[in-house]
């Protein structure tokens, strides 16, 4: 299904606007053209550091990497982190698996329904809690949204990146239909902590199907509206096509995961691969792209975002009915109408709260696919209320790893553009 | 590239396309909520500021000095002291207090909370020039109330 | 009184009336581009200053008055401090040259030619003035003594370099035309209907001169020097208060006189677009047609990315340098030919 | 899962010091000399081709006195879509060797390991805090570190272009 890609057919690429279909470069190619690039910095060069962030307005978030300039050019990197660190692992192993929810809002704060999302499917694997159907669809339409709201964000953040400020404030506009259907939906906009142990804490409200249906019909033209803007722009084009190579073998070795490895021609999707919540009775299409350049990482984003809308609407139609948290007491704090009506419920929910859900011995690995990559959540638990150990790892930790042979060779005007294309979130790379 | 290409590029067709984007933006309508000016409602599921609910009838707190909601909070930023002996056998709430530079707004406490006490309102403007008035008392959640939902009233 | 004294007097309202009103649409064309940045974006844009915000300038001028002016420690102190005049000043003496009426006008029974300085190298002079503008950003670039600043500088000396070429060799081909280095002449040649104006027959030098003007105002998609996304600030980096609004302030005189240099050599300068037209004032020709060209400046800045460094370089050498010399061959072919 | 388990017996048949299967996981654990030669193996035959490592991470148990620490490599193999947890128990104070000339994903995986856990790892070629400040005491996620307290953090002036 995934996995080797280069060899496989692939559907003529439906471009929208601009150039017509690209022809496929072979990975070799590939290696050549980065190759070429990373020949800039053979040899001695005098250099001039500067510090690229914290403080940089173009840097995201508080990364920091101190860059050797020979001239405009880029020889050397040295990437820091840590200054949004805040210890999540060690506040997980001193609170229940319940209470963690909300702290992991705050890894990818841009998509915290994912990280909420990646963290239950974890507990409950390693609690073995049936997810109801109906929760499962609403987790995948939530978690699509999320993604949506991620990626339009990148694209503002990234386009303006390049210098078109106009950009930026329309993604933004764009993006609050979604925040607004996420505060009718669990009353946040940005830190949802919908996501509980066995299904979702609320259910859809009234009139929501209906206005998230309008959303998911009229984001695609908004899409459009950015590629008229941008797709064909000899200036975006000039700045993104042949920046920042990097081809599968580099993506693997350097643990890159997320529309970053799937522009370098890898199928890897793990909606597709190892499906959770409701993926594997949705039809859609992992987007593809072979370039692996920062170009084509802006194809593969736009062209997951149509999935996106085509994901949620489907899943809108298919809503089963039934209850949205599973029917488990020894693992799912209850909720709240039965609290109030039912004295078992009642119970229950004081045993969760005063000692926690009830979990195995044993350690499990999960990974799901969050819009920036894949994130995979360690749990340890020893049979108490509390993770032994709980490790995150966050895509973003080892996107931000990656920068050293990603900017090597690349002009200073290109650094911002390569940090851009590969997505990075310091709350998540700073855990 | 073909001619067609270059005569493209020669008359910037790209460029007046995206241009033609902006530019019907230029005309077009504005989203801008002038916010002092005018406010966006919030949907009822808003996690705002925190109320205590009392009965509308006696007046009586409706909470029962659980500790579910300072047991659960993430931050741990809910402080309840309790005492007994009031007349009707039930627990005297001596102290409710929420320190919201600590409140993330998760929303938990109103979840675990086994007697629909202590909601969160819709009041989204809490900033201040004094970091003290970020410490509610039960008689600021208290007087919260009034901003609640009125399902969550009912309930 | 005698003719010069009352020539000399004109000249005296000529030069204060001309500055005043170049310096005077600062604030406002400063205002316009925010609310338009706004307009472009879906957003209202400044509205709390003022009706709709329109003093909006005058609060930010209070505002950087009021700060404080730092200097780097280890700053080029005397060149630190230059550095902002020499941007604007040139701008305010190319405006001496740009024409807003025609030669020997009548007023109260007195010949006046409405330019202030009717000069023969008029389009020599210009060049010339541009070029030193460049020195304003270079010294701010090196005296900062910032790695960002240095790079800023760096980047606007070799982009000006690349750019003054094909923008010289792009106004030959109006020179050729109008067979005159005078601006006054250069506007007399258009004389009649908007047809007649050079932008037709010179539609090469003219997007040539348009794309290099906006390089040499250092705007986006070129604003290179400055560069938020890259260089932090620039050459701006280490310049806060009023020197920063100094450069500012130059940047948008040097806009104003940029739209009238193209005004006047490719669209008739104060010359009504229909002889039937004539009766408005060609000073009111000349602020609309400026007008417009900042309006296509903000436009253009409020769409398009920006270029990088040496693609930059790349269309200033390669492309736009024979582009221009095949346009001035033609030119010449069909101006000797005719 | 079970084509990784008999590909991995057959070849470390002896060597291997235990193996769990959990919630379809399955885990393996080795010896530290030997980690870097399963690793390797890993990655390279082509019938396991795990390519990526997901994660390492360490951790730490106080009640298991000879080896409280541990050590957990997350293997994923993208080509096959399976999944490997490589397990090496280490002493306090034993070093374990570093990963990342079979991984350069490893790198930062290591350093913040070393940092939270103490876990040396032989060969690193910059192994320094990546996450806590440059003079932070202590290893903070050890079980008997505490979870509130202020360590470190004040702003460095002697630092000034070493780094």
């Amino acid at each position: 299904m995934s996995g080797s890609t280069h060899d496989t057919a692939h559907p003529q690429q439906d471009h929208v606007h601009g150039a017509a279909a690209k022809p496929r470069p072979t990975i070799e190619e590939l290696k050549a053209r980065k190759a070429r690039t990373r020949q800039r910095v053979v040899g001695d060069h005098e250099t001039i550091t500067v510090s690229m962030g914290p403080q940089h307005p173009s840097m995201h978030g508080v990364y920091q990497a101190v860059v050797d300039l020979d001239g405009e050019i880029v020889v050397r990197t040295r990437p820091g982190i840590g200054n949004l660190h805040r210890g999540v692992e060690k506040l997980a192993e001193h609170r229940t698996y319940h209470q963690f929810i909300p702290v992991t809002d705050r890894l990818d704060y841009l998509s915290s329904f994912a990280m909420n999302h990646g963290y239950c499917e974890a507990v409950e694997t390693l609690m073995g809690v049936e997810v109801p159907a109906r929760a499962r669809y609403i987790r995948t339409i939530a978690h699509e949204l999320c993604r949506l709201s991620n990626h339009i964000l990148w694209l503002g953040v990234h386009i303006m990146d390049f210098g078109a400020q106009t950009f930026f404030l329309i993604c933004f506009r764009d993006r609050e239909y979604i925040l607004d259907l996420f505060e009718m939906l669990c009353g946040a906009r940005l830190t949802h902590s919908y996501c509980r142990i066995g299904g979702v804490s609320k259910d859809l409200p009234d009139e929501w199907a209906h206005r998230c249906l309008q959303v998911a019909d009229f984001l695609p033209k908004r899409l459009a509206e950015y590629e008229r803007l941008i797709k064909a722009n000899r200036i975006f084009l000039k700045r993104a096509v042949g920046i920042g190579i990097f081809t599968a073998d580099d993506c693997h070795a350097w643990r890159i995961t997320g529309p970053t490895l799937r522009s370098a021609g890898v199928a890897r999707d793990l909606r597709k691969d190892e499906p959770y919540a409701a993926y594997d009775e949705v039809d859609f299409e992992v987007a593809v792209e072979y370039n692996a350049d920062v170009y084509d990482r802006f194809l593969v984003r736009m062209k997951e975002m149509r999935e996106s809308c085509s994901i949620i609407r489907q899943c809108l139609e298919n809503t089963p009915d039934g209850p949205y948290l599973a029917d488990d007491a020894a693992h799912v704090l209850p909720l709240k109408k039965y609290v109030l009506r039912d004295a078992a419920a009642m119970v229950q929910d004081f045993v969760h709260v005063f000692k926690g859900p009830q979990v195995p011995k044993g350690e499990v690995y999960r990974a799901i696919e969050v819009p920036k990559g894949e994130m995979g959540v360690y749990i340890v638990s020893d049979g108490g209320p509390k993770p032994q150990r709980l490790h995150v790892a966050t895509p973003s930790f080892y996107h931000g790893q990656a920068v050293p042979p990603l900017f090597e060779g690349e002009m200073i005007a290109d650094v911002v553009g390569i940090f851009g294309s590969i997505d990075v979130v310091l709350g998540d790379t700073d855990r | 590239m073909g001619l067609k290409d270059i005569i493209k590029k020669a008359a910037f067709v790209e460029i007046i396309q995206g241009m033609s984007v902006t530019g019907a933006y230029f005309v077009g309508p504005k989203v801008t909520v002038e916010y002092p000016k005018e406010k966006i409602s919030v949907w009822p599921r808003y996690r705002g500021l925190h109320a205590l609910l009392s009965d509308p009838d006696t007046g009586r707190l409706n909470c029962c000095g659980c500790h579910l909601c300072a047991t659960i909070c993430p931050s741990q930023c809910i402080y309840i002291e309790t005492s007994e002996g009031a007349v009707d056998g039930r627990k005297h709430i001596d102290t409710f207090d929420i320190d919201l530079a600590r409140c993330i707004f998760c929303g938990f406490c109103e979840e675990v909370c086994p007697c629909a006490a202590i909601v969160m309102t819709p009041v989204y403007e809490l900033a201040t020039y004094d970091k003290g008035d970020f410490y509610l008392t039960k008689e600021k959640l208290l007087a919260n109330q009034v901003n609640a939902h009125k399902e969550l009233i009912k309930r | 009184m005698s003719d010069s004294a009352v020539q000399f007097f004109f000249l005296l309202i000529k030069a204060i009336l001309w500055v005043a009103v170049g310096v005077g649409m600062v604030p406002f064309i400063i205002y316009f581009e925010r609310k338009f940045a706004g307009f472009f974006q879906s957003r209202v844009g400044p509205t709390y200053a003022g009706p709709w915000g329109s003093l909006q300038s005058f609060g930010d001028m209070a505002k950087l008055l009021s700060k404080e002016d730092l200097t780097p420690d280890t700053a080029d102190k005397p060149v630190f401090r230059l550095a902002p005049y020499i941007l604007f000043v040139p701008g305010f003496l190319v405006m001496a040259l740009v024409p807003f009426g025609a030669l020997g006008k009548d007023i109260f029974g007195y010949q006046v030619d409405l330019v202030i300085a009717d000069f023969d190298a008029g389009v020599i002079m210009f060049l010339a003035l541009g070029s030193i503008a460049v020195y304003g950003i270079v010294f701010a670039g090196w005296a900062s003594n910032n790695h960002w600043s240095l790079l800023g500088g760096l980047r606007q000396g070799a982009q000006m370099i690349s750019y003054e070429l094909s923008m010289g060799l792009a106004l030959v081909g109006v020179i050729l035309v109008s067979n005159s280095l005078n601006f006054s002449e250069i506007v007399r040649g258009q004389s009649g209907n908007f047809w007649h104006w050079y932008f037709i027959p010179q539609i090469v030098s003219f997007a040539i001169f348009f794309v290099a003007s906006i390089a040499e105002l250092n705007r986006a998609p070129f604003d290179l020097a400055e560069a938020e996304q890259e260089l932090v600030a620039g050459h701006l980096t280490e310049y806060s208060g009023m020197r920063w609004g100094l450069f500012q302030f130059g940047e948008y005189v040097n806009m104003v006189v940029m739209s009238a240099v193209i005004a006047t050599l490719f669209f008739g300068g104060y010359k009504a677009p229909f002889t039937f037209l004539e009766f408005v004032p060609g000073f009111m020709w000349l602020l609309a047609k400026v007008l417009f060209f900042i309006f296509m400046y903000m436009w253009i800045r409020w769409t398009l990315p920006r270029y990088r460094y040496n693609q930059l370089m790349d269309i200033g050498w390669k492309i736009f340098l024979p582009l221009a010399i095949a346009n001035l061959a033609v030119t010449a072919i069909i101006v000797s030919v005719v | 899962m079970k084509a990784v388990f008999d590909a991995l017996e057959g070849r470390f048949a002896g060597r291997l010091l235990g193996s769990d299967f959990f919630r379809g996981e399955l885990t393996f654990t080795v010896a530290p000399e030997d980690f870097i030669e399963v690793a390797t193996f890993c990655r390279d035959e082509p019938s396991l081709a795990f390519e990526r490592l997901d994660c390492l991470v360490g951790n730490h148990f106080p009640g298991r006195r000879a080896a409280p620490f541990e050590v957990t490599a997350h293997l994923t193999s993208v080509s096959h879509t399976t999944r490997l947890r490589l397990k090496v128990t280490l002493a306090e104070g034993q070093k374990m060797p570093t990963a990342t000339e079979v991984w350069p994903s490893a790198n930062w995986d290591e350093r913040e390991t070393w940092e939270m856990y103490g876990i040396e790892f032989e060969g690193h070629p910059n192994l320094i805090r990546l996450l806590t400040t440059e003079d932070f005491k202590g290893f903070p996620l050890r079980k008997d570190f505490p979870l509130r307290g202020t360590v470190g953090g004040r702003i460095r002036t002697d630092l000034k272009g070493k780094i």
